[in-house]
C-alpha cells in the first residue's frame, strides 16, 4: 500500500482497463469515432442532409473522383449524390445518436423500475418483473418492429423504439445487483445509521450497482446501432434522407451485385469498426468490473 | 415443479392476453389496410364493399370483440391478402422457421460450447485470444450484412451453394423439410450459418465465461485431487455446470433465432414465417400479424417450458430443492 | 530411521501476479512418517493452502513450483508427470477442502462423485464401485448410506458434506490424507464429530494426516507434530507439546498470548502489535522483525530452520522456561 | 441490578412466506407446497444493564444475528418487546424512537462487505453525524479525525477508500462509524469472526478500551466461546431460537448447567497439552422450520426423558442470577 | 426441359378472381386465358374470343374459339363466361376484386354455345379490353352449369372458395400450363398443357419461385438457382450488362411515376407561404415542372432503365398525344416564381413510398434536391406503402409521388383515375388526391369514354391529355422500363404490361 499517491476506485479502473492493448485500441478508436461524429460539420466536405449541396449528377461516382463542387470524393458517392465520406460521419452520427441516446433512456427508465423493484419488494417488485420478463420473453426485433410500423419512421421514433425494448435489461440488471448489494452489510449499516431511504439507495445502493450496468450499456449502445441498422433494412428504420450507418448500408445493400461496391462496403465497414470498439470497450469492461475474476 | 408450471402459464396467459391486445391496437392504428389492397381503380361503391367484406366497417371493439370470440375458437381470422385462415397461413409456413432455426441452433451449440470451453480453459492461449476476437466480431456484424457477403461468397463467385429459396423438401411426419435431401440440405447451409453467427458467440461467451467461473471452483479442484482424467473433469465436472447458464439463455434466444430469422429470411428468400410476417405488417394483414406473434408467444411458453425442465434436470439444487425458480 | 513417507524440501511455488511474483510457499521444508498427524498452522494468507497444493501438483496458473523437491515414498512428485501425479491423487494422497459447501460438484449425485473416484483407479465393475462407496459413506458416519448415495450435494447438511468429502478420500485408503481446515467452516459440534471421525480412522488405518489450519486449539488436540507458517516459511515446527508449553519463534508465542482463553479474562490480550504483512514486499531477512520486539539488525538476515525435533527460525528465541502469562 | 438499558420480553422472529395465488391453485391440484414459517428467535427475554457485555453464543443459525439485528431496528420484530431505557420503543413518538435507534448501534462481521467500497473513509464515518445534524458540515472532517484517533486510525488515511485498508484496519473504520453517532450500547455481530488471531486479539483490546472510556454496553455476538468468555461479563446460549442458558461467565464456564451448554463448551477445541479423544454429542441441529416439540434439545440431549418432548422448559433461575431452561433442574 | 423463373412478387391467391393484383394475373395468365387478350405492346388480340364487334353503341358480340378444352378435357362454352361472370362478385374475403371491369356489363345472351353477346347500360368502348382483365374458370368444374346472368346477381348454391383453387382443385383452366404444385412462399410448379389450343410452350415443367429481395434474386440468377428473373434492381443493369452469361429484355412499360401536385385551399406539408397554397398558381406548378429534369432522373437514378415521360402514356399507347411535351428550365423556374410572388419559394414536403416502384424514394430525393435547386426547400417524406397510401387519401400531402399503370392499356384509364374530379359511384377520379376540379376536362372525358369509336375516341383522350397537362395537375417524371434478364440461350419478347409469361419464354434460336 503505498501512501503517497492516492487511489479512487476510478483510477484504479483505468488502471486495469489500460492493461488490454486491444481494449485501449478500442477505446482510442471509439473516441476518435465520437469526435467524428460530434464535429461531422467540421469533418465532413459536405452536408449530406442539405439537398441544395446534392446534385444527382454526380451519384455513384467511384472513390477519388473529383466532384463538382471542388473536392475529390475520396470514398465516391451514393446513389444521391452524396459524398460517402460525408455521409459517413452524419451517419455515424445519427447511430451513435440512435444508440447513445435509446440507452439512455433505456437507462434512465431501467434504473429507476429496477432499484424500485429491488428496493420496495414484494408485490410492487413482483408486478415489476413480471412486466419485465414478458418484455425479455419477446424478442426485441419483433417489438421494434411493431413499435417502428406502428409510430412511423424518424430518427426520434428508432430511440424510442429501442428504448422501449431495451429498458427492461437494466431493470433487471439493476433489480438483481441492487439486490445482491441491498443484502450486503454495509447497506444494513446505513439502515443502522438511520438515514434516510432515498440517500441509502442513491449514495450506497446505486453507485454499487453501476458496474454491471456499465457493460450492459456498453454492450446494448452497440446492440442499438446494430438493431437500428437492420430495422433500417428491412425498411422501417431512420427516414432514406437523414441516413444512419444502417441505413447507408441498407441502401448500398443493392448496390451488393453491381459494380459499385463502395457504397456498401465502406459504411458496413465504418458500422463494423465502431461497433468492434463498443465491445472491445464493453468486453474489457466486464473483465475489470467483474469482482470474480478480478485476482 | 407443478407450481413452476402453473407459474409459467399463467403467466404466458397474461403475455398473450397483452400481446393480443397490443397487437390488435397497435396494427389497427398503423393505417387502413383497404389503402394498400384495393385496386386504385376501383371506386367508393367497390371500396364499401370492400371493406364490409373484410369487416373493417366496425369500429375497433367490435373487431377486437370478434377476433376474440373466434380466437377462443381457434380461428384466428382471415388473411386480408390471401384470403385463407390467418394461423393456416403462419402453421405451414412454421417448419421453414422452425428448422432454420433449429440447424442455427444446433450449430451455435455445437460448435459454440467446444469452442468456449476451449476459450475458457485457455484464456490466455492464442486459439482462446482467436476465439474471443472471433466472437466479438460475430456478436458485431449486423446480419443482413453477413447474409449478404456470404451470398457474395459462396454462391455468385464460388458457386458452391444455392443463393437462396428452400430447395427440395422431402415429407416427414406430414411436414416438408428441406434436410432431408441433399439439394434442401445445400440450401439450408449458408442460411443457418447466417442465423447462427450471432448465438454462436453468444454461446462462446457464455461457455468461456461460465468455464472461467466453474474452472476457479473448489470442486473442479477436487475433483483432480481425486486423480480423476482431465477429460472427465473438462467434460462432466466443468461441462455439467456451464450448461446451466448456457441452456437457460439458449431457451431465450431460440425465441430470438425465430424472431431474428425475419432478417436472414428476407436475405436469403427462405420462405419461411419471418418473411411472411414482414410482407403482412407492410401489407396491414392485420390477422396475419396477430397470427404470427401469437404463435410466437405460444411458441416461447413451450420453449421457456421445456427449457426449465431441462434447466431442472441439469440443476438437482431446482429439481429437488422444490423451491421456486 | 526409516524413510519418512513424505518429505518437503525447500518448496518453492511463486504465482505470477500483476503486481509482481507472489512467493506464496517459500523454501518450506517439513517431513511426515507413516500414521503421523502433522498440524500445519498459520495466519491467513501465509501459505498453508499453497503448500497442501503444490504437494500434489494442483497449484493453477499463474501459480507454479519454483523449486524444491516433494518426495513421496521417495519419488519426486514435483518432477513427476501429470500422469504419474494422477495415479497418485486420490489414491495414494488424498485431499480434502475446507468449504463443504463447494467441494462436491452441485450437479453431480454423491454416487457419480464417489463412483468416479473408484473407477479412476481401479478397474472393477460399476456395482463394485458403488459397493465401495456405500461402505465408505457408512465409514464416515453416514446413516443409511444407501440411499444417500442418491442424493445430491445440496440435500446433505454441511457437516454431511464433508464426510462424504472424507469418505471419498477414504475410498482407496490413501497413506497421506491433506486436509486443508476441514472444519473450518463447521459448527462446534459438528466439528468435534469430524474430528472424531477422523482420529478413528487414522488410528484404524495408519493413515498419515497434513493436517492445514488456522486453529491452534484444533491441533493442539489432534496433530503429533506441528509447524507453525508466517509469511511462505516454517517458523517453528516440533512436538504440540514442546511448542504448545516453550513456544521458541516470537511469532508463536504472539499466536498463543493472543488466544483469549489463554488470559485471565478481562484484562487486555497481548496481541502481536501490527498486521500481516502484504506477501509482495516482505522485508528482507526474518519476515516478521517489523512485528517483533526483540528484533534488532542481524534480524535482517533470514535465520535457518534447523533440522531437529523442535526447531525455530529466530536469532532471539525465547528461553524454553519463560512461559507466557496463560497458566 | 439497576435499571437495565435495554430489555427485551418476549421477542420473536418468525420468517413466513405465504403461499401465492398460483401455489394455492397448484396445492388444490396436489401440489407439496405450504406456507412456511421459520422461527429464527422465539420468545426471548434478556435485560442488559448499563455498562454491561452479555455475550450471546451459539451454533450457525440459532438466531443469534437476527435477534442482534431486531434490537439493533434493522427487523420488526414478529412478537414482544423491546425498552430502551425502560421505555417500550413502540411507545416512544416517531423522533424518540429515531434517537433511540442512533444509540443503539451495531458492528457487523464482514470487514469488507460493511464498507461502502464506493466511500471514503471521512464519508463512511462522517456521514451519518452530518446527516442527523450532530456535527456540524464544516466540523465533520476533525470530527471524523477524532474518531479514527480513537480507534487506533491514523486520521491521514481519511481520504482513503476501504480496499486500502487490511482487514483489522477496516473492522477498526467499521467501529468508528457506529461510534460516530455516539452510541450507548453497541451489538456486536461476530465482529472479530473474520480476523486472524493476532488481530482479532487487538480488535478484542479495542472494544474492552472502548468499554470503558465511552462507558459502552454490548450484546457480544459470536461463536467463539473464548472470545466472550474473554470480554463478557454475562453469557447467554442460544439453541433453536431459546436462549437455553443466562449465567455470568466464568460461572457458566465453571459449571454449565444446560446439557447443551455442557456439550458445548466441552467440544471447543481449546489450546491444551496432551491430546484429545474427540466424543461428541450426536446430530445436527434442527431446521428451525419445524423446531422439534417440547425442549428443543431433547433430540440430541444425552438426558433426554419423555417429558422433554412434550414440554417445553421455560428458562428458570436455577441459582442466584443464573438462568437455564432444562427439565433436569426439576428433578433435582 | 425445366424453366425456373424468380419472380419479384408472389400471388396472394391462385383464385384468379381474388385479388387484381399484379403477381395474381401474371399467374393465372398462365392456367386461365380470358376472352381477350394483350400482345407484347398491349395491343388487343384475340384469345378466347376468336373476334369481336360492337353491334351498336350498346352492343357488343363475341365469336369464342371452337378448339378449346379446358385441362380436364371439357369444352370451353359461353356458358364459363356467363359463370365466371357470375362469380366475380362473389369472392369471399375479396380485398380487391374484378367486379370494376363487370360493372359495364347489363345483359349476357347466349345465342350458341360460342357466341356471347353482351349489352351494357351506356356507350362502353372500353369493354373488350376490360374483358382482358379476368380469367374464365369452368363452369363444369365448379358446378356452375346452370347459372345464369342476372344484373342484380346471379343465383347459385354455392360458390367455389379461393382455398379450392389454392389446392389445386379448381385450377382447372384453358391455359397453355397445368397446374401441378404450389407451395406458399416457396414455389409454383406448372406442367405443360398437352392440348393447348395455342402455340405449344417450350417447356415441360415450369417453375416459379418469389424471391422478393432484389439482391438474392439477381444472385439466384448468378448462381445459376433460377433460369431467368423478373426486374433486376436497376443497380445491377451494369454488372448484368457484362455478365456474358446473362441476356436481357426490356420494355417500356404502361406505367408512369408522376408528381401530383394538390391544391387543396389550405396545403398539408407546405410552409413559409402564411397559410396559402402556392401550388393554386399555375405558375408555380409550371415552375416545379420546370425544375424537374426527368433525364438526370432517367440516367442516374435509374441507371437509364426508365424512359423520360411527359404525359400518361408513353408514344404508342392508344391515346398519347405527341404534341405534348415537357422542358427542364431552372431559370425559368424561378422566375415563374418570382412573379407568382415567392421569390424566396417556400417549404415543401413530398410524399412517397419507400417499397413500391422501382427505387421510389431515391427519385424523390433527386425530385427533392431539384425542387430545392430553384428555391422550394423540400424534405422528403418517405414511407412503407401502407403508411403512404393512407396519408395520401386523406389528402395529407400536399405534393406526392406516385405510380400508375394503365391496365387497359388505354390513356382513358390515367385520366379517369388521376385527373377526373372524384365522382364516387361512377368511378372518377378514384385517385385524383389533390382537389383538382376542371369541369371542362371532365366533360371532354365523359364524350371519350362514350365513344365507342376507336378514332374518334383517340382524338378526344388526345385533347384530354393536353388539357390535363397544361394544368400541370400531374407532373409525370418516367415510364417503368421493365426487365427480364434470363440465362444465355433464352430469349423473351418484352412485355408492356409486365407480365412474365414463361410461355412466352423460348430458347433462342442457334
Ligand atoms: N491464484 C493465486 N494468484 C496469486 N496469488 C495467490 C493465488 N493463490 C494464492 N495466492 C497467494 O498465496 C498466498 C498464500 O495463500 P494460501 O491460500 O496458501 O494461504 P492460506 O495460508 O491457506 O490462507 P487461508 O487461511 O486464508 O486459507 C496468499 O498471499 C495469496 O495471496
Ligand atoms: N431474512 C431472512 N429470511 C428468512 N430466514 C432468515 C432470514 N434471516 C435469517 N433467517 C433464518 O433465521 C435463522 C436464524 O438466523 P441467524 O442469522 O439469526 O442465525 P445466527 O445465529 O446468526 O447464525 P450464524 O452463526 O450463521 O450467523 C436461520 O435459520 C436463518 O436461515
Ligand atoms: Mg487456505
Ligand atoms: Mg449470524
Ligand atoms: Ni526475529
Amino acid at each position: 500500500m503505498s501512501a503517497a499517491r492516492e487511489e479512487t476506485p476510478l483510477r484504479r479502473l483505468a488502471r486495469d482497463f489500460a492493461r488490454s492493448r486491444v481494449a485501449v485500441i478500442g477505446l482510442a478508436v471509439l473516441v476518435l469515432v465520437m469526435l467524428a461524429a460530434v464535429f461531422a460539420q467540421v469533418v465532413a466536405p459536405q452536408d449530406p442532409y442539405d439537398l441544395a449541396q446534392l446534385d444527382i449528377m454526380d451519384s455513384l461516382q467511384p472513390p477519388g473522383t473529383a466532384g463538382g463542387a471542388g473536392w475529390t470524393y475520396w470514398l465516391g458517392t451514393d446513389d444521391q449524390g452524396r459524398d460517402l465520406w460525408s455521409a459517413i460521419f452524419f451517419g455515424l452520427r445519427t447511430s451513435l445518436e440512435v444508440g447513445i441516446l435509446a440507452t439512455l433512456i433505456a437507462l434512465a427508465v431501467g434504473v429507476a423500475v429496477g432499484m424500485l423493484a429491488a428496493y420496495a419488494g414484494g408485490a410492487v417488485d413482483g408486478a415489476i418483473m413480471r412486466l419485465v420478463d414478458i418484455q425479455l420473453s419477446f424478442p426485441a426485433i419483433l417489438i421494434a418492429l411493431i413499435l417502428l410500423a406502428l409510430l412511423g419512421k424518424g430518427v426520434d421514433k428508432v430511440i424510442v423504439a429501442l428504448a422501449a425494448v431495451q429498458w427492461a435489461y437494466y431493470a433487471r440488471t439493476v433489480r438483481g445487483s441492487a439486490l445482491v448489494e441491498r443484502r450486503k452489510e454495509y447497506v444494513e449499516a446505513a439502515r443502522c445509521l438511520a438515514l434516510p431511504h432515498h440517500r441509502i439507495m442513491l449514495r450506497h445502493l446505486l453507485p454499487n450497482c453501476l458496474p454491471p450496468l456499465i457493460v450492459v450499456a456498453t454492450v446494448q449502445v452497440a446492440h442499438a446501432i446494430a438493431l437500428e441498422a437492420t430495422l433500417s433494412f428491412l425498411g422501417v428504420g431512420v427516414p432514406v434522407t437523414e441516413p444512419s450507418l444502417g441505413m447507408l448500408i441498407a441502401s448500398g445493400y443493392g448496390f451488393m451485385l453491381s459494380g459499385n461496391y463502395w457504397v456498401a462496403l465502406f459504411p458496413g465497414v465504418a458500422l463494423l469498426v465502431v461497433i468492434v470498439a463498443i465491445n472491445l470497450v464493453g468486453d474489457r469492461l466486464r473483465d475489470v468490473l467483474n469482482p470474480r475474476l478480478s485476482h | 415443479m407443478i407450481v413452476f408450471i402453473l407459474r409459467r402459464l399463467t403467466q404466458s396467459a397474461v403475455v398473450i392476453a397483452a400481446m393480443a391486445v397490443l397487437v390488435f391496437t397497435g396494427i389497427f392504428a398503423i393505417g387502413n389496410p383497404i389503402d394498400v389492397l384495393i385496386s386504385p381503380e376501383a371506386d367508393e361503391v367497390e371500396r364499401a364493399a370492400a371493406i364490409a367484406r373484410l369487416g373493417l366497417d366496425q369500429p375497433m371493439h367490435v373487431q377486437f370483440a370478434r377476433f376474440v370470440e373466434s380466437a377462443v375458437g381457434g380461428d384466428l381470422g382471415t388473411s386480408f391478402v390471401h384470403g385463407v385462415p390467418a394461423l393456416g397461413l403462419v402453421l405451414q409456413r412454421f417448419p421453414a422457421t422452425l428448422e432454420l432455426a433449429l440447424a442455427a441452433m444446433l450449430l451455435a451449440v455445437l460448435l459454440g460450447i467446444p469452442l468456449g470451453l476451449w476459450a475458457g480453459l485457455k484464456p490466455d492461449s492464442v486459439a482462446g485470444r482467436v476465439i474471443m476476437t472471433g466472437s466479438i466480431l460475430g456478436f458485431s456484424l449486423p446480419t443482413f450484412w453477413v447474409g449478404m457477403m456470404l451470398i457474395m461468397a459462396f454462391a455468385v463467385q464460388l458457386g458452391w451453394l444455392p443463393a437462396g429459396g428452400r430447395g427440395q423438401t422431402a415429407s416427414l411426419f406430414g411436414v416438408q423439410w428441406s434436410f432431408l435431401t441433399r439439394d434442401g440440405l445445400a440450401h439450408l447451409i449458408l442460411p443457418a450459418i447466417n442465423l447462427a453467427t450471432f448465438k454462436l458467440s453468444l454461446v462462446i461467451r457464455l461457455a468461456r465465461a461460465g468455464t472461467r467461473e466453474v474452472a476457479l471452483q473448489d470442486y473442479v479442484k477436487f475433483a483432480r485431487a481425486k486423480g480423476l482424467s482431465p477429460a472427465r473433469v473438462v467434460g462432466v465436472h466443468i461441462l455439467k455446470n456451464i450448461m446451466i447458464p448456457v441452456v437457460t439463455v439458449l431457451g431465450l434466444e431460440l425465441g430470438s433465432v425465430i424472431a431474428f430469422s425475419v432478417v436472414t429470411e428476407s436475405v436469403f428468400a427462405w420462405p419461411g414465417m419471418g418473411k411472411l410476417l414482414i410482407e403482412s405488417i407492410l401489407q396491414l394483414d392485420r390477422p396475419v400479424v396477430v397470427a404470427y406473434l401469437l404463435l410466437t408467444v405460444l411458441l416461447f411458453v413451450v420453449i421457456n417450458l421445456v427449457v426449465d425442465l431441462i434447466y431442472s434436470m441439469l440443476d438437482p439444487r431446482i429439481r429437488l430443492g422444490g423451491g421456486r425458480a | 530411521m526409516t524413510q519418512p513417507l513424505l518429505r518437503v524440501e525447500n518448496l518453492q511455488t511463486h504465482f505470477a501476479t500483476r503486481a509482481g511474483t507472489v512467493k506464496a510457499v517459500d523454501g518450506v521444508s517439513f517431513d511426515l512418517r507413516r500414521g503421523e498427524i502433522l498440524g500445519l498452522v498459520g495466519e491467513s494468507g501465509s501459505g498453508k493452502s499453497v503448500t497442501g497444493q503444490s504437494i500434489l501438483g494442483l497449484v493453477d496458473p499463474p501459480g507454479r513450483i519454483a523449486g524444491g523437491r516433494v518426495l513421496f515414498d521417495g519419488e519426486d512428485l514435483v518432477t513427476a508427470g501429470e500422469k504419474r501425479l494422477r495415479a497418485i491423487r486420490g489414491r495414494r494422497i488424498a485431499m480434502i477442502f475446507q468449504d463443504p459447501m463447494m467441494t462436491l460438484n452441485p450437479v453431480l449425485s454423491v454416487e457419480t462423485q464417489m463412483v468416479e473416484a473408484v473407477l479412476a483407479h481401479d478397474k472393477v465393475g460399476r456395482a463394485e464401485a458403488r459397493r465401495r462407496s456405500r461402505d465408505a459413506l457408512g465409514r464416515v458416519g453416514i446413516a443409511s448410506p444407501e440411499e444417500r448415495l442418491a442424493a445430491y450435494p445440496h440435500q446433505f447438511s454441511g457437516g454431511m458434506r464433508q464426510r462424504v468429502a472424507i469418505a471419498i478420500a477414504l475410498l482407496h485408503s490413501p497413506d497421506l490424507i491433506l486436509a486443508d481446515e476441514p472444519t473450518t467452516a463447521l459448527d462446534v459440534t459438528i466439528q468435534a464429530q469430524i474430528l472424531f471421525e477422523v482420529q478413528t480412522l487414522c488410528r484404524d488405518t495408519g493413515t498419515a494426516l497434513l493436517w492445514v489450519t488456522h486453529d491452534l486449539a484444533v491441533v493442539s488436540a489432534l496433530a503429533d507434530r506441528v509447524a507453525v507458517m508466517y509469511a511462505g516459511r516454517i517458523v517453528e515446527t516440533g512436538p504440540i507439546a514442546d511448542v504448545i508449553q516453550a513456544p521458541r519463534h516470537p511469532y508463536t508465542r504472539g499466536l498463543l498470548d493472543s488466544v483469549p482463553s489463554r488470559n485471565r479474562r478481562g484484562v487486555p490480550l497481548r496481541s502481536i502489535p501490527g498486521m500481516t504483512p502484504s506477501v509482495l514486499d516482505l522485508p528482507k531477512g526474518c519476515a516478521f522483525q517489523p512485528r517483533c520486539g526483540r528484533a534488532d539488525a542481524a534480524c535482517a538476515v533470514m535465520p535457518e530452520l534447523p533440522e531437529n525435533g523442535h526447531a525455530w527460525r529466530c536469532w532471539h528465541p525465547h528461553d524454553a522456561d519463560a512461559r507466557g502469562a496463560a497458566a | 441490578m439497576t435499571r437495565p438499558i435495554l430489555a427485551v420480553s418476549g421477542l420473536s422472529k418468525r420468517f413466513e412466506r405465504k403461499l401465492d395465488v398460483v401455489e394455492r391453485f397448484a396445492r388444490r391440484l396436489g401440489a407439496s407446497v405450504d406456507d412456511s414459517v421459520l422461527h429464527a428467535v422465539s420468545g426471548v427475554d434478556l435485560a442488559v444493564a448499563e455498562g454491561e457485555v452479555v455475550g450471546l453464543v451459539g451454533e450457525s443459525g440459532c438466531g443469534k444475528s437476527t435477534l442482534g439485528r431486531m434490537v439493533a431496528g434493522l427487523l420488526t420484530p414478529s412478537d414482544g418487546s423491546i425498552q430502551w431505557r425502560g421505555t417500550d420503543l413502540r411507545d416512544l413518538p416517531p423522533a424518540g424512537r429515531h434517537e433511540a435507534n442512533l444509540k443503539i448501534q451495531m458492528v457487523f462481521q464482514d470487514p469488507m462487505a460493511s464498507l461502502n467500497p464506493r466511500l471514503r473513509v471521512a464519508d463512511i464515518i462522517g456521514e451519518a453525524p452530518v446527516v442527523h445534524g450532530l456535527v456540524p458540515r464544516r466540523e465533520a472532517a476533525e470530527a471524523v479525525a477524532e474518531m479514527m484517533r480513537t480507534v487506533g486510525l491514523d486520521p491521514g488515511y481519511m481520504r482513503r477508500y476501504p480496499h486500502q485498508f487490511s482487514g483489522g484496519q477496516r473492522q477498526r473504520i467499521g467501529i468508528a462509524r457506529a461510534l460516530a453517532v455516539k452510541p450507548d450500547f453497541l451489538v456486536c455481530d461476530e465482529s472479530v469472526a473474520a480476523l486472524d488471531v493476532s488481530i482479532q486479539a487487538q480488535i478484542i483490546n479495542l472494544f474492552m478500551r472502548l468499554r470503558e472510556e465511552l462507558r459502552l454496553t454490548y450484546l457480544f455476538i459470536s461463536h467463539d466461546l473464548g472470545v466472550v468468555q474473554h470480554i463478557s461479563d454475562r453469557t447467554a446460549i442460544m439453541y433453536l431460537g431459546r436462549i437455553v442458558e443466562l449465567a455470568p461467565t466464568p460461572e457458566l464456564f465453571a459449571a454449565p448447567n444446560h446439557p447443551y451448554a455442557r456439550a458445548l463448551l466441552d467440544e471447543a477445541p481449546r489450546v491444551t497439552l496432551e491430546k484429545r479423544r474427540f466424543a461428541p454429542i450426536r446430530g445436527e441441529i434442527p431446521s428451525p422450520l419445524n423446531p422439534p416439540a417440547g425442549c428443543p434439545f431433547h433430540p440430541r440431549c444425552p438426558h433426554a426423558m419423555p417429558r422433554c418432548s412434550q414440554e417445553r422448559p421455560d428458562l428458570r433461575e436455577v441459582a442466584p442470577a443464573r438462568w437455564s431452561a432444562c427439565h433436569l433442574n426439576d428433578t433435582l | 426441359a425445366t424453366l425456373t423463373i424468380g419472380t419479384s412478387a408472389e400471388p396472394s391467391s391462385l383464385d384468379p378472381h381474388y385479388h387484381n393484383l399484379g403477381p395474381n394475373t401474371r399467374a393465372r395468365k398462365h392456367v386461365f386465358k380470358s376472352l381477350v387478350g394483350f400482345d407484347a405492346k398491349m395491343r388487343l388480340q384475340p384469345e378466347l374470343a376468336e373476334s369481336w364487334r360492337a353491334v351498336d353503341d350498346t352492343t357488343w358480340e363475341f365469336k369464342l374459339r371452337r378448339d378449346v378444352k379446358f385441362h380436364d378435357g371439357s369444352p370451353f362454352t359461353a356458358q364459363d363466361v356467363v359463370y365466371t361472370v357470375c362469380r366475380i362478385p362473389n369472392v369471399a374475403n375479396s380485398p380487391s376484386s374484378f367486379t370494376v371491369y363487370t360493372k359495364g356489363i347489363a345483359a349476357i345472351e347466349m345465342p350458341d354455345p360460342h357466341t356471347l353477346v353482351i349489352k351494357t347500360a351506356k356507350p362502353y368502348p372500353l369493354l373488350p379490353a376490360e374483358l382482358a382483365t379476368f380469367g374464365i374458370i369452368s363452369a363444369k368444374a365448379a358446378g356452375g352449369e346452370q347459372v345464369t346472368f342476372d344484373k342484380a346477381g346471379c343465383k347459385a348454391d354455392s360458390w367455389p372458395t379461393s382455398q379450392a383453387f389454392n389446392d389445386g382443385t379448381l385450377m382447372v383452366g384453358t391455359g397453355p400450363f397445368k397446374h401441378k404444385e404450389y407451395v406458399k412462399g416457396g414455389r409454383q410448379v406448372l406442367e405443360r398443357n398437352p392440348d393447348y389450343w395455342g402455340p405449344k410452350p417450350a417447356w415441360d415443367t415450369v417453375v416459379f419461385r418469389p424471391i422478393t429481395s432484389d439482391g438474392p434474386r439477381v444472385a439466384a440468377l448468378l448462381a445459376g438457382d433460377v433460369d431467368m428473373i423478373e426486374t433486376p434492381p436497376v443497380q445491377d443493369m451494369e454488372r448484368l450488362k457484362g455478365t456474358p452469361s446473362v441476356t436481357l429484355a426490356q420494355a417500356q412499360s404502361a406505367r408512369v411515376i408522376y408528381l401530383a401536385l394538390g391544391v387543396q385551399d389550405t396545403p398539408p406539408t407546405i410552409t413559409g407561404t402564411d397559410g396559402k397554397n402556392p401550388l393554386k398558381d399555375p405558375r408555380v406548378r409550371e415552375a416545379l415542372s420546370l425544375a424537374v429534369d426527368r433525364d438526370a432522373i432517367v440516367k442516374r437514378v435509374m441507371q437509364g432503365v426508365a424512359e423520360p415521360a411527359n404525359q400518361f402514356l408513353p408514344a404508342g399507347f392508344f391515346g398519347n398525344n405527341p404534341d405534348v411535351k415537357v422542358h427542364t428550365d431552372a431559370a425559368k423556374a424561378k422566375k415563374l416564381l418570382e412573379e407568382a410572388g415567392y421569390p424566396k419559394g417556400f417549404q415543401l414536403t413530398l410524399g412517397t413510398p419507400n417499397d413500391r416502384y422501382i427505387n421510389d424514394d431515391k427519385v424523390a430525393q433527386a425530385v427533392a434536391q431539384m425542387f430545392t435547386r430553384i428555391g422550394v426547400q423540400t424534405k422528403v417524406d418517405a414511407t412503407t406503402a401502407n403508411v403512404f397510401f393512407s396519408k395520401r387519401n386523406k389528402q395529407e400531402y400536399s405534393v406526392f409521388l406516385a405510380g400508375w399503370q394503365a391496365d387497359s392499356g388505354e390513356m382513358s384509364s390515367p385520366l379517369k383515375a388521376l385527373v377526373a374530379t372524384p365522382i364516387k359511384d361512377k368511378g372518377y377520379g378514384t385517385t385524383n388526391y389533390t382537389s383538382w376540379s376542371d369541369p371542362e376536362f371532365d366533360g371532354m372525358l365523359e364524350t371519350a369514354l362514350a365513344t365507342v369509336d376507336d378514332a374518334q375516341r383517340e382524338k378526344l383522350l388526345q385533347a384530354a391529355v393536353k388539357r390535363a397537362m397544361d394544368a400541370t395537375i400531374i407532373v409525370p417524371l418516367h415510364y417503368e422500363v421493365t426487365v427480364w434478364a434470363m440465362k444465355k440461350g433464352l430469349s423473351y419478347e418484352p412485355r408492356a404490361d409486365q407480365y412474365t409469361l414463361a410461355a412466352k419464354v423460348v430458347p433462342a434460336q442457334p
